[in-house]
Protein backbone atom coordinates (compact mmCIF):
# COMPACT_ATOMS: atom_id res chain seq x y z
CA UNK A 1 0.00 0.00 0.00
CA UNK A 2 1.49 3.25 -1.08
CA UNK A 3 1.65 6.08 1.36
CA UNK A 4 -1.09 8.62 0.95
CA UNK A 5 1.34 11.52 0.95
CA UNK A 6 3.23 10.08 -2.00
CA UNK A 7 0.16 8.95 -3.85
CA UNK A 8 -1.52 12.35 -3.83
CA UNK A 9 1.61 14.45 -4.20
CA UNK A 10 0.42 16.07 -7.45
CA UNK A 11 -2.95 16.91 -5.99
CA UNK A 12 -1.39 18.34 -2.86
CA UNK A 13 1.00 20.61 -4.69
CA UNK A 14 -1.61 21.86 -7.15
CA UNK A 15 -4.20 22.51 -4.46
CA UNK A 16 -1.60 24.40 -2.45
CA UNK A 17 -1.08 26.61 -5.48
CA UNK A 18 -4.76 26.97 -6.33
CA UNK A 19 -6.30 27.74 -2.95
CA UNK A 20 -4.79 31.23 -2.60
CA UNK A 21 -5.78 31.96 -6.18
CA UNK A 22 -9.38 30.99 -5.48
CA UNK A 23 -9.43 33.24 -2.41
CA UNK A 24 -7.95 36.07 -4.47
CA UNK A 25 -10.59 35.56 -7.14
CA UNK A 26 -13.29 35.66 -4.46
CA UNK A 27 -11.97 39.02 -3.30
CA UNK A 28 -11.91 40.25 -6.90
CA UNK A 29 -15.53 39.22 -7.43
CA UNK A 30 -16.53 40.83 -4.13
CA UNK A 31 -14.88 44.17 -4.73
CA UNK A 32 -15.81 44.23 -8.40
CA UNK A 33 -19.51 43.60 -7.88
CA UNK A 34 -20.57 47.17 -8.63
CA UNK A 35 -18.80 47.21 -11.97
CA UNK A 36 -19.23 43.75 -13.39
CA UNK A 37 -21.03 40.52 -12.68
CA UNK A 38 -20.79 39.18 -9.20
CA UNK A 39 -21.18 40.51 -5.73
CA UNK A 40 -21.45 39.21 -2.23
CA UNK A 41 -23.27 35.97 -2.90
CA UNK A 42 -20.98 34.75 -5.64
CA UNK A 43 -17.84 35.79 -3.78
CA UNK A 44 -19.03 34.02 -0.66
CA UNK A 45 -19.67 30.82 -2.59
CA UNK A 46 -16.22 30.98 -4.18
CA UNK A 47 -14.56 31.54 -0.81
CA UNK A 48 -16.48 28.59 0.61
CA UNK A 49 -15.33 26.54 -2.38
CA UNK A 50 -11.73 27.35 -1.49
CA UNK A 51 -12.25 26.05 2.04
CA UNK A 52 -14.06 22.99 0.66
CA UNK A 53 -11.23 22.08 -1.72
CA UNK A 54 -8.69 22.60 1.03
CA UNK A 55 -10.69 20.48 3.44
CA UNK A 56 -11.23 17.73 0.90
CA UNK A 57 -7.55 17.39 0.18
CA UNK A 58 -5.90 18.04 3.52
CA UNK A 59 -8.66 16.68 5.70
CA UNK A 60 -11.02 18.31 8.16
CA UNK A 61 -8.39 18.98 10.80
CA UNK A 62 -6.35 21.18 8.48
CA UNK A 63 -9.50 22.92 7.25
CA UNK A 64 -10.65 23.48 10.80
CA UNK A 65 -7.35 25.15 11.54
CA UNK A 66 -7.86 27.36 8.50
CA UNK A 67 -11.49 28.22 9.28
CA UNK A 68 -12.80 26.98 12.64
CA UNK A 69 -16.48 25.93 12.61
CA UNK A 70 -17.31 28.36 15.39
CA UNK A 71 -15.73 31.15 13.35
CA UNK A 72 -17.78 30.15 10.31
CA UNK A 73 -21.01 30.33 12.28
CA UNK A 74 -19.94 33.61 13.86
CA UNK A 75 -19.07 35.00 10.43
CA UNK A 76 -22.54 34.14 9.14
CA UNK A 77 -24.14 35.87 12.09
CA UNK A 78 -21.82 38.86 11.65
CA UNK A 79 -22.91 39.20 8.02
CA UNK A 80 -26.60 39.33 8.89
CA UNK A 81 -25.78 41.84 11.62
CA UNK A 82 -23.87 44.09 9.21
CA UNK A 83 -26.78 44.01 6.77
CA UNK A 84 -29.33 44.78 9.48
CA UNK A 85 -27.23 47.61 10.95
CA UNK A 86 -26.92 49.17 7.49
CA UNK A 87 -30.70 49.11 7.36
CA UNK A 88 -30.94 50.67 10.80
CA UNK A 89 -28.69 53.53 9.70
CA UNK A 90 -31.12 54.19 6.87
CA UNK A 91 -33.98 54.04 9.40
CA UNK A 92 -32.29 56.70 11.52
CA UNK A 93 -31.23 58.95 8.68
CA UNK A 94 -34.14 58.71 6.25
CA UNK A 95 -37.01 57.20 8.26
CA UNK A 96 -37.00 54.10 6.13
CA UNK A 97 -35.35 50.71 6.71
CA UNK A 98 -32.52 50.05 4.23
CA UNK A 99 -32.84 53.44 2.54
CA UNK A 100 -29.20 54.19 1.86
CA UNK A 101 -29.90 57.88 1.39
CA UNK A 102 -30.01 57.98 5.18
CA UNK A 103 -26.29 57.23 5.28
CA UNK A 104 -25.65 60.27 3.10
CA UNK A 105 -27.81 62.55 5.19
CA UNK A 106 -26.21 61.39 8.43
CA UNK A 107 -22.67 61.79 7.10
CA UNK A 108 -23.34 64.99 5.13
CA UNK A 109 -22.43 63.38 1.78
CA UNK A 110 -23.77 63.29 -1.75
CA UNK A 111 -26.79 60.95 -1.99
CA UNK A 112 -25.03 58.81 -4.60
CA UNK A 113 -22.01 58.42 -2.30
CA UNK A 114 -24.32 57.33 0.47
CA UNK A 115 -25.93 54.80 -1.84
CA UNK A 116 -22.51 53.51 -2.81
CA UNK A 117 -21.46 53.10 0.84
CA UNK A 118 -24.72 51.36 1.63
CA UNK A 119 -24.38 48.95 -1.29
CA UNK A 120 -20.81 48.07 -0.33
CA UNK A 121 -21.88 47.40 3.27
CA UNK A 122 -24.78 45.25 2.10
CA UNK A 123 -22.53 43.27 -0.21
CA UNK A 124 -20.05 42.59 2.58
CA UNK A 125 -22.90 41.43 4.78
CA UNK A 126 -24.10 39.04 2.10
CA UNK A 127 -20.52 37.84 1.54
CA UNK A 128 -19.94 37.00 5.21
CA UNK A 129 -23.29 35.30 5.60
CA UNK A 130 -22.99 33.11 2.51
CA UNK A 131 -19.37 32.14 3.11
CA UNK A 132 -19.95 31.37 6.78
CA UNK A 133 -23.16 29.43 6.21
CA UNK A 134 -21.74 27.31 3.40
CA UNK A 135 -18.57 26.47 5.31
CA UNK A 136 -20.66 25.55 8.36
CA UNK A 137 -22.90 23.32 6.21
CA UNK A 138 -19.85 21.68 4.69
CA UNK A 139 -18.39 20.91 8.11
CA UNK A 140 -21.72 19.52 9.26
CA UNK A 141 -21.78 17.16 6.27
CA UNK A 142 -18.13 16.27 6.51
CA UNK A 143 -18.39 14.68 9.94
CA UNK A 144 -18.25 10.94 9.69
CA UNK A 145 -21.66 9.32 9.39
CA UNK A 146 -22.84 7.84 12.66
CA UNK A 147 -23.14 4.08 12.89
CA UNK A 148 -20.37 3.09 10.51
CA UNK A 149 -17.19 1.96 12.22
CA UNK A 150 -13.96 3.81 11.71
CA UNK A 151 -12.06 0.90 10.26
CA UNK A 152 -14.22 0.80 7.16
CA UNK A 153 -13.13 4.23 6.12
CA UNK A 154 -9.66 4.49 7.50
CA UNK A 155 -6.92 3.82 4.95
CA UNK A 156 -4.34 1.65 6.65
CA UNK A 157 -1.57 3.92 7.81
CA UNK A 158 1.44 2.56 9.60
CA UNK A 159 0.86 3.77 13.11
CA UNK A 160 3.57 6.30 13.54
CA UNK A 161 1.22 9.20 14.07
CA UNK A 162 1.02 9.35 17.82
CA UNK A 163 2.65 12.68 18.46
CA UNK B 1 -14.96 31.99 -38.11
CA UNK B 2 -16.97 32.81 -34.97
CA UNK B 3 -19.88 30.70 -36.07
CA UNK B 4 -17.70 27.76 -37.06
CA UNK B 5 -15.85 27.86 -33.74
CA UNK B 6 -19.01 28.01 -31.64
CA UNK B 7 -20.79 25.33 -33.63
CA UNK B 8 -17.73 23.09 -33.55
CA UNK B 9 -17.51 23.45 -29.78
CA UNK B 10 -21.23 22.72 -29.39
CA UNK B 11 -20.84 19.68 -31.63
CA UNK B 12 -17.93 18.33 -29.59
CA UNK B 13 -19.96 18.98 -26.43
CA UNK B 14 -22.72 16.86 -27.87
CA UNK B 15 -20.26 14.09 -28.74
CA UNK B 16 -18.84 14.06 -25.23
CA UNK B 17 -22.34 14.17 -23.81
CA UNK B 18 -22.99 10.79 -25.36
CA UNK B 19 -20.20 9.31 -23.24
CA UNK B 20 -21.56 11.13 -20.21
CA UNK B 21 -25.02 9.66 -20.60
CA UNK B 22 -23.89 6.17 -21.58
CA UNK B 23 -21.11 5.59 -19.07
CA UNK B 24 -20.50 2.66 -18.74
CA UNK B 25 -18.35 3.25 -15.66
CA UNK B 26 -18.48 6.12 -13.23
CA UNK B 27 -14.96 7.13 -14.27
CA UNK B 28 -16.10 7.54 -17.86
CA UNK B 29 -18.84 9.84 -16.71
CA UNK B 30 -16.47 11.91 -14.59
CA UNK B 31 -14.06 12.15 -17.51
CA UNK B 32 -16.85 13.22 -19.85
CA UNK B 33 -18.09 15.80 -17.35
CA UNK B 34 -14.62 17.28 -17.03
CA UNK B 35 -14.20 17.39 -20.78
CA UNK B 36 -17.63 18.98 -21.16
CA UNK B 37 -16.70 21.61 -18.59
CA UNK B 38 -13.52 22.47 -20.49
CA UNK B 39 -15.43 22.81 -23.74
CA UNK B 40 -17.98 24.98 -21.96
CA UNK B 41 -15.21 27.30 -20.79
CA UNK B 42 -14.03 27.56 -24.40
CA UNK B 43 -17.58 28.19 -25.63
CA UNK B 44 -18.10 30.99 -23.13
CA UNK B 45 -14.77 32.51 -24.06
CA UNK B 46 -15.55 32.34 -27.78
CA UNK B 47 -19.05 33.76 -27.45
CA UNK B 48 -17.83 36.51 -25.13
CA UNK B 49 -15.22 37.56 -27.67
CA UNK B 50 -17.62 37.58 -30.57
CA UNK B 51 -20.31 39.41 -28.60
CA UNK B 52 -17.64 41.77 -27.30
CA UNK B 53 -18.48 41.25 -23.64
CA UNK B 54 -15.35 40.64 -21.65
CA UNK B 55 -17.38 40.43 -18.42
CA UNK B 56 -18.55 36.99 -19.48
CA UNK B 57 -15.03 35.72 -19.08
CA UNK B 58 -15.50 35.86 -15.31
CA UNK B 59 -17.83 32.89 -15.60
CA UNK B 60 -15.27 30.90 -17.56
CA UNK B 61 -12.72 31.87 -14.91
CA UNK B 62 -14.97 30.45 -12.19
CA UNK B 63 -15.24 27.13 -13.98
CA UNK B 64 -11.51 27.02 -14.62
CA UNK B 65 -10.68 27.74 -10.98
CA UNK B 66 -13.21 25.97 -8.80
CA UNK B 67 -14.55 23.45 -11.29
CA UNK B 68 -12.33 20.70 -10.04
CA UNK B 69 -13.75 20.73 -6.51
CA UNK B 70 -16.46 18.33 -7.63
CA UNK B 71 -13.97 15.99 -9.27
CA UNK B 72 -11.77 15.95 -6.18
CA UNK B 73 -14.79 15.14 -4.03
CA UNK B 74 -15.88 12.38 -6.41
CA UNK B 75 -12.45 10.78 -6.65
CA UNK B 76 -12.02 10.94 -2.93
CA UNK B 77 -15.40 9.38 -2.33
CA UNK B 78 -14.79 6.61 -4.83
CA UNK B 79 -11.55 5.71 -3.11
CA UNK B 80 -12.49 5.99 0.53
CA UNK B 81 -16.30 6.00 0.54
CA UNK B 82 -16.16 9.02 2.83
CA UNK B 83 -15.22 12.64 2.63
CA UNK B 84 -13.55 13.21 5.95
CA UNK B 85 -10.39 11.18 5.31
CA UNK B 86 -7.57 13.49 4.35
CA UNK B 87 -6.17 12.72 0.94
CA UNK B 88 -2.86 14.11 2.00
CA UNK B 89 -1.33 14.90 5.32
CA UNK B 90 -0.88 18.58 5.81
CA UNK B 91 2.71 19.46 6.68
CA UNK B 92 1.62 21.02 9.96
CA UNK B 93 -0.65 18.14 10.82
CA UNK B 94 0.82 15.88 13.48
CA UNK B 95 -1.94 13.39 14.19
CA UNK B 96 -5.01 12.33 12.24
CA UNK B 97 -7.46 13.31 14.96
CA UNK B 98 -10.60 15.08 13.93
CA UNK B 99 -12.73 17.03 16.29
CA UNK B 100 -15.51 19.04 14.78
CA UNK B 101 -17.31 18.83 18.08
CA UNK B 102 -18.55 22.10 19.42
CA UNK B 103 -18.89 23.88 16.13
CA UNK C 1 -1.35 53.10 -42.12
CA UNK C 2 -0.48 50.16 -44.29
CA UNK C 3 1.79 48.77 -41.57
CA UNK C 4 -1.15 48.66 -39.17
CA UNK C 5 -3.37 46.93 -41.69
CA UNK C 6 -0.67 44.38 -42.42
CA UNK C 7 -0.36 43.73 -38.71
CA UNK C 8 -4.10 43.29 -38.37
CA UNK C 9 -4.12 40.91 -41.30
CA UNK C 10 -1.28 38.93 -39.77
CA UNK C 11 -3.13 38.86 -36.48
CA UNK C 12 -6.21 37.41 -38.13
CA UNK C 13 -4.15 34.78 -39.89
CA UNK C 14 -2.30 33.74 -36.72
CA UNK C 15 -5.52 33.68 -34.71
CA UNK C 16 -7.27 31.71 -37.44
CA UNK C 17 -4.52 29.09 -37.47
CA UNK C 18 -4.57 28.81 -33.66
CA UNK C 19 -8.37 28.59 -33.49
CA UNK C 20 -8.55 26.09 -36.33
CA UNK C 21 -5.91 23.84 -34.79
CA UNK C 22 -7.57 24.07 -31.40
CA UNK C 23 -10.99 23.24 -32.78
CA UNK C 24 -9.54 20.32 -34.72
CA UNK C 25 -7.87 18.96 -31.58
CA UNK C 26 -11.06 19.39 -29.56
CA UNK C 27 -13.12 17.54 -32.16
CA UNK C 28 -10.57 14.74 -32.39
CA UNK C 29 -10.58 14.44 -28.61
CA UNK C 30 -14.36 14.31 -28.48
CA UNK C 31 -14.37 11.62 -31.16
CA UNK C 32 -11.77 9.69 -29.17
CA UNK C 33 -13.88 9.89 -26.03
CA UNK C 34 -16.70 8.24 -27.94
CA UNK C 35 -14.86 5.70 -30.05
CA UNK C 36 -11.96 4.38 -27.99
CA UNK C 37 -12.49 1.04 -26.29
CA UNK C 38 -11.66 1.47 -22.61
CA UNK C 39 -11.45 4.10 -19.93
CA UNK C 40 -7.70 4.68 -20.01
CA UNK C 41 -7.57 5.26 -23.75
CA UNK C 42 -10.54 7.60 -23.54
CA UNK C 43 -8.79 9.44 -20.73
CA UNK C 44 -5.73 9.73 -22.91
CA UNK C 45 -7.75 11.21 -25.75
CA UNK C 46 -9.66 13.64 -23.55
CA UNK C 47 -6.81 14.68 -21.29
CA UNK C 48 -4.29 15.54 -23.97
CA UNK C 49 -6.66 17.24 -26.39
CA UNK C 50 -8.53 19.13 -23.68
CA UNK C 51 -5.35 20.75 -22.44
CA UNK C 52 -3.77 21.38 -25.83
CA UNK C 53 -6.89 22.32 -27.76
CA UNK C 54 -8.15 24.56 -25.00
CA UNK C 55 -4.83 26.38 -24.79
CA UNK C 56 -4.73 26.87 -28.55
CA UNK C 57 -8.27 28.26 -28.69
CA UNK C 58 -7.66 30.55 -25.72
CA UNK C 59 -4.40 31.81 -27.20
CA UNK C 60 -6.16 32.39 -30.52
CA UNK C 61 -8.87 34.43 -28.85
CA UNK C 62 -6.23 36.35 -26.88
CA UNK C 63 -4.40 37.17 -30.11
CA UNK C 64 -7.65 38.40 -31.60
CA UNK C 65 -8.36 40.56 -28.54
CA UNK C 66 -5.02 42.32 -28.70
CA UNK C 67 -3.67 44.05 -25.60
CA UNK C 68 -6.73 44.34 -23.43
CA UNK C 69 -8.28 43.25 -20.17
CA UNK C 70 -10.07 40.51 -22.05
CA UNK C 71 -6.85 38.94 -23.29
CA UNK C 72 -5.41 39.11 -19.77
CA UNK C 73 -8.43 37.18 -18.53
CA UNK C 74 -8.11 34.70 -21.39
CA UNK C 75 -4.48 34.07 -20.50
CA UNK C 76 -5.46 33.64 -16.84
CA UNK C 77 -8.05 31.07 -17.87
CA UNK C 78 -5.37 29.32 -19.90
CA UNK C 79 -3.02 29.24 -16.90
CA UNK C 80 -5.70 27.86 -14.61
CA UNK C 81 -6.73 25.24 -17.14
CA UNK C 82 -3.09 24.27 -17.48
CA UNK C 83 -2.99 23.85 -13.70
CA UNK C 84 -6.22 21.91 -13.24
CA UNK C 85 -6.90 19.76 -16.30
CA UNK C 86 -3.78 17.56 -16.10
CA UNK C 87 -4.31 17.20 -12.37
CA UNK C 88 -7.87 16.01 -12.93
CA UNK C 89 -6.67 13.58 -15.59
CA UNK C 90 -4.04 12.23 -13.24
CA UNK C 91 -6.60 11.95 -10.42
CA UNK C 92 -9.08 10.04 -12.54
CA UNK C 93 -6.47 7.63 -13.86
CA UNK C 94 -5.06 7.06 -10.41
CA UNK C 95 -8.50 6.61 -8.92
CA UNK C 96 -9.57 4.15 -11.61
CA UNK C 97 -6.38 2.19 -11.08
CA UNK C 98 -6.87 2.15 -7.31
CA UNK C 99 -10.46 1.10 -7.91
CA UNK C 100 -9.21 -2.05 -9.59
CA UNK C 101 -9.88 -1.30 -13.23
CA UNK C 102 -7.37 -3.00 -15.44
CA UNK C 103 -6.36 -1.31 -18.66
CA UNK C 104 -7.35 -3.13 -21.80
CA UNK C 105 -4.31 -4.86 -23.22
CA UNK C 106 -3.90 -6.51 -26.57
CA UNK C 107 -6.28 -6.44 -29.47
CA UNK C 108 -9.30 -8.20 -28.03
CA UNK C 109 -12.12 -6.31 -26.42
CA UNK C 110 -11.93 -7.17 -22.75
CA UNK C 111 -14.98 -7.85 -20.71
CA UNK C 112 -13.70 -6.46 -17.44
CA UNK C 113 -13.89 -2.84 -18.40
CA UNK C 114 -17.26 -2.87 -20.05
CA UNK C 115 -19.12 -3.77 -16.88
CA UNK C 116 -21.42 -0.90 -16.20
CA UNK C 117 -21.52 0.56 -12.74
CA UNK C 118 -25.24 0.91 -13.23
CA UNK C 119 -25.68 -2.75 -14.04
CA UNK C 120 -24.07 -4.01 -10.84
CA UNK C 121 -26.86 -3.07 -8.51
CA UNK C 122 -29.75 -3.87 -10.81
CA UNK C 123 -30.56 -2.12 -13.96
CA UNK C 124 -30.42 1.37 -15.37
CA UNK D 1 -40.61 31.92 -46.06
CA UNK D 2 -38.09 34.46 -44.85
CA UNK D 3 -36.35 32.11 -42.44
CA UNK D 4 -32.83 33.15 -41.61
CA UNK D 5 -30.20 31.32 -39.62
CA UNK D 6 -29.98 32.91 -36.19
CA UNK D 7 -26.76 31.93 -34.37
CA UNK D 8 -27.96 32.82 -30.90
CA UNK D 9 -31.19 30.90 -31.46
CA UNK D 10 -29.15 27.91 -32.62
CA UNK D 11 -26.96 28.18 -29.52
CA UNK D 12 -29.96 28.34 -27.20
CA UNK D 13 -31.65 25.44 -28.96
CA UNK D 14 -28.57 23.24 -28.77
CA UNK D 15 -28.07 24.01 -25.09
CA UNK D 16 -31.73 23.35 -24.29
CA UNK D 17 -31.65 20.03 -26.15
CA UNK D 18 -28.55 19.02 -24.20
CA UNK D 19 -30.28 20.07 -20.95
CA UNK D 20 -33.34 17.95 -21.73
CA UNK D 21 -31.11 15.00 -22.52
CA UNK D 22 -29.26 15.52 -19.24
CA UNK D 23 -32.57 15.56 -17.37
CA UNK D 24 -33.68 12.34 -19.07
CA UNK D 25 -30.34 10.71 -18.24
CA UNK D 26 -30.76 11.76 -14.60
CA UNK D 27 -34.19 10.13 -14.50
CA UNK D 28 -32.96 6.90 -16.07
CA UNK D 29 -29.82 6.44 -13.95
CA UNK D 30 -29.90 4.59 -10.67
CA UNK D 31 -26.26 5.07 -9.70
CA UNK D 32 -26.35 8.15 -7.52
CA UNK D 33 -22.72 9.09 -8.25
CA UNK D 34 -23.66 9.30 -11.89
CA UNK D 35 -26.69 11.36 -10.91
CA UNK D 36 -24.45 13.77 -8.99
CA UNK D 37 -22.18 14.14 -12.04
CA UNK D 38 -25.12 14.55 -14.40
CA UNK D 39 -26.78 17.17 -12.25
CA UNK D 40 -23.58 19.18 -12.08
CA UNK D 41 -23.44 19.02 -15.88
CA UNK D 42 -27.07 20.12 -15.99
CA UNK D 43 -26.15 23.12 -13.86
CA UNK D 44 -23.21 23.84 -16.19
CA UNK D 45 -25.43 23.86 -19.28
CA UNK D 46 -27.97 25.95 -17.42
CA UNK D 47 -25.31 28.54 -16.59
CA UNK D 48 -24.14 28.71 -20.20
CA UNK D 49 -27.71 29.13 -21.34
CA UNK D 50 -28.19 32.01 -18.89
CA UNK D 51 -25.06 33.60 -20.31
CA UNK D 52 -26.33 33.11 -23.84
CA UNK D 53 -29.53 34.91 -22.84
CA UNK D 54 -27.37 37.75 -21.46
CA UNK D 55 -28.54 37.15 -17.88
CA UNK D 56 -24.97 37.30 -16.72
CA UNK D 57 -25.44 37.77 -12.99
CA UNK D 58 -27.79 34.80 -12.83
CA UNK D 59 -25.38 32.73 -14.89
CA UNK D 60 -22.51 33.72 -12.64
CA UNK D 61 -24.42 32.64 -9.55
CA UNK D 62 -25.33 29.34 -11.16
CA UNK D 63 -21.71 28.81 -12.18
CA UNK D 64 -20.34 29.48 -8.69
CA UNK D 65 -22.85 27.27 -6.92
CA UNK D 66 -22.81 24.51 -9.50
CA UNK D 67 -19.06 24.32 -9.94
CA UNK D 68 -17.79 24.84 -6.44
CA UNK D 69 -20.25 23.80 -3.83
CA UNK D 70 -23.16 21.68 -4.95
CA UNK D 71 -21.12 18.79 -6.32
CA UNK D 72 -19.17 18.40 -3.09
CA UNK D 73 -22.34 18.75 -1.02
CA UNK D 74 -24.18 16.13 -3.12
CA UNK D 75 -21.38 13.67 -2.49
CA UNK D 76 -21.26 14.60 1.18
CA UNK D 77 -24.96 13.82 1.35
CA UNK D 78 -24.32 10.50 -0.40
CA UNK D 79 -21.88 9.66 2.39
CA UNK D 80 -24.80 9.82 4.80
CA UNK D 81 -27.22 7.83 2.65
CA UNK D 82 -26.46 5.18 0.06
CA UNK D 83 -25.12 5.39 -3.44
CA UNK D 84 -27.96 3.69 -5.25
CA UNK D 85 -31.53 4.74 -5.87
CA UNK D 86 -34.31 2.28 -5.34
CA UNK D 87 -36.01 1.11 -8.48
CA UNK D 88 -39.50 2.52 -8.46
CA UNK D 89 -42.53 0.46 -9.33
CA UNK D 90 -44.29 1.55 -12.50
CA UNK D 91 -47.59 2.05 -10.69
CA UNK D 92 -46.00 4.62 -8.41
CA UNK D 93 -44.62 6.55 -11.33
CA UNK D 94 -47.97 7.01 -13.05
CA UNK D 95 -49.26 9.67 -10.68
CA UNK D 96 -46.12 11.74 -10.93
CA UNK D 97 -46.02 11.36 -14.68
CA UNK D 98 -49.61 12.53 -15.00
CA UNK D 99 -48.97 15.53 -12.76
CA UNK D 100 -45.85 16.45 -14.73
CA UNK D 101 -47.72 16.05 -18.01
CA UNK D 102 -50.57 18.29 -16.83
CA UNK D 103 -48.11 20.89 -15.63
CA UNK D 104 -46.21 20.75 -18.91
CA UNK D 105 -49.40 21.17 -20.94
CA UNK D 106 -50.36 24.13 -18.77
CA UNK D 107 -46.96 25.71 -19.40
CA UNK D 108 -47.26 25.17 -23.15
CA UNK D 109 -50.72 26.76 -23.09
CA UNK D 110 -49.27 29.81 -21.34
CA UNK D 111 -46.54 30.28 -23.96
CA UNK D 112 -48.60 32.39 -26.43
CA UNK D 113 -49.27 34.94 -23.69
CA UNK D 114 -45.65 35.43 -22.70
CA UNK D 115 -43.60 38.19 -24.35
CA UNK D 116 -40.96 37.13 -26.83
CA UNK D 117 -37.33 37.41 -25.80
CA UNK D 118 -36.19 41.03 -25.84
CA UNK D 119 -39.65 42.43 -26.53
CA UNK D 120 -39.45 46.19 -25.82
CA UNK D 121 -43.17 46.28 -24.98
CA UNK D 122 -43.11 43.50 -22.41
CA UNK D 123 -44.14 44.25 -18.86
CA UNK D 124 -40.57 44.07 -17.65
CA UNK D 125 -39.44 46.67 -20.15
CA UNK D 126 -42.16 49.31 -19.78
CA UNK D 127 -42.81 49.21 -16.04
CA UNK D 128 -40.59 49.86 -13.10
CA UNK D 129 -37.70 47.91 -14.63
CA UNK D 130 -36.86 50.71 -17.03
CA UNK D 131 -37.13 53.19 -14.16
CA UNK D 132 -34.39 51.27 -12.38
CA UNK D 133 -32.24 51.27 -15.50
CA UNK D 134 -32.77 55.00 -16.00
CA UNK D 135 -32.38 56.07 -12.37
CA UNK D 136 -29.37 53.93 -11.41
CA UNK D 137 -26.72 56.18 -13.02
CA UNK D 138 -28.38 59.27 -11.53
CA UNK D 139 -29.29 58.14 -8.05
CA UNK D 140 -26.67 55.51 -7.31
CA UNK D 141 -23.91 56.03 -9.82
CA UNK D 142 -22.65 52.46 -10.28
CA UNK D 143 -22.53 50.68 -13.64
CA UNK D 144 -24.11 47.35 -12.66
CA UNK D 145 -27.86 47.85 -12.49
CA UNK D 146 -28.43 44.37 -11.09
CA UNK D 147 -26.29 45.13 -8.04
CA UNK D 148 -28.10 48.44 -7.58
CA UNK D 149 -31.50 46.76 -7.71
CA UNK D 150 -30.47 43.92 -5.40
CA UNK D 151 -28.65 45.95 -2.79
CA UNK D 152 -30.50 49.24 -2.81
CA UNK D 153 -33.87 49.38 -4.53
CA UNK D 154 -34.88 45.90 -3.45
CA UNK D 155 -32.64 45.73 -0.39
CA UNK D 156 -35.38 44.38 1.85
CA UNK D 157 -35.92 41.35 -0.43
CA UNK D 158 -32.21 40.62 -0.38
CA UNK D 159 -32.22 40.97 3.39
CA UNK D 160 -34.91 38.29 3.50
CA UNK D 161 -32.80 36.02 1.30
CA UNK D 162 -29.72 36.53 3.46
CA UNK D 163 -31.70 35.69 6.59
CA UNK D 164 -33.02 32.55 4.87
CA UNK D 165 -29.47 31.46 3.96
CA UNK D 166 -28.31 32.09 7.50
CA UNK D 167 -31.27 30.20 8.98
CA UNK D 168 -30.74 27.29 6.58
CA UNK D 169 -27.06 27.03 7.44
CA UNK D 170 -27.70 27.13 11.16
CA UNK D 171 -30.54 24.59 10.81
CA UNK D 172 -28.25 22.14 9.00
CA UNK D 173 -25.59 22.59 11.65
CA UNK D 174 -28.16 22.05 14.38
CA UNK D 175 -29.85 19.01 12.82
CA UNK D 176 -26.93 16.94 11.54
CA UNK D 177 -25.26 14.85 14.24
CA UNK D 178 -22.01 16.08 15.61
CA UNK D 179 -20.18 12.84 16.03
CA UNK D 180 -16.82 12.75 17.74
CA UNK D 181 -14.36 10.40 16.16
CA UNK D 182 -11.77 8.59 18.23
CA UNK D 183 -11.23 9.42 21.86
CA UNK D 184 -11.18 13.15 22.19
CA UNK D 185 -8.73 13.04 25.09
CA UNK D 186 -5.71 13.86 22.96
CA UNK D 187 -7.41 15.74 20.20
CA UNK D 188 -8.09 19.15 21.62
CA UNK D 189 -8.39 21.63 18.84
Amino acid sequence: MMDNDVRHLILRVSVKMLTPLIVLFAIYVQTHGEYGPGGGFQAGVILAAAVIVYGLVFGPSAAVRLAPPIAAAALAALGVTIYALTGVVGLIGADSFLDHNGIASLLQLQPSTGQHIGIVMVEWGVFFTVAGSLVAIFYAFMVQPVGIPDEVFEPDESGDSAA
Amino acid sequence: MPLALSLGLIFSMALVFYRLARGPTIYDRALAATSLSTKTILLIAAVSYFQNRHQWLDIALVYALVGFAGVVALVKFLQYRALHTPLSRHPHDPAPVVDLGDG
Amino acid sequence: MSDASILIGARDIVAGILLGLGLLLTLIGALGVIRLPDFYTRLHAAGVTDTGGALLILFGLAVLSGWSFASLKLLLIAVFLLLTTPVITHLLAQSAHAGGREPLLGGARGKANSISDDAKGGGA
Amino acid sequence: MNWVFDPSLALSTALLVLMIMAALAIVRTTNLFAVAILSSVYSLLCAVWFVAMDAIDVGFTEACVGAGVSGALFLAALAHTGDRAKKQKMSRLVGGALAALAFGIALVLIVPFTPIFGDPNSAANIGIGMDYVRQTPVEIGIPNVVTAVLASYRGLDTFGEVVVIFAAGMAVVAILPRHRRKASSEGEQ
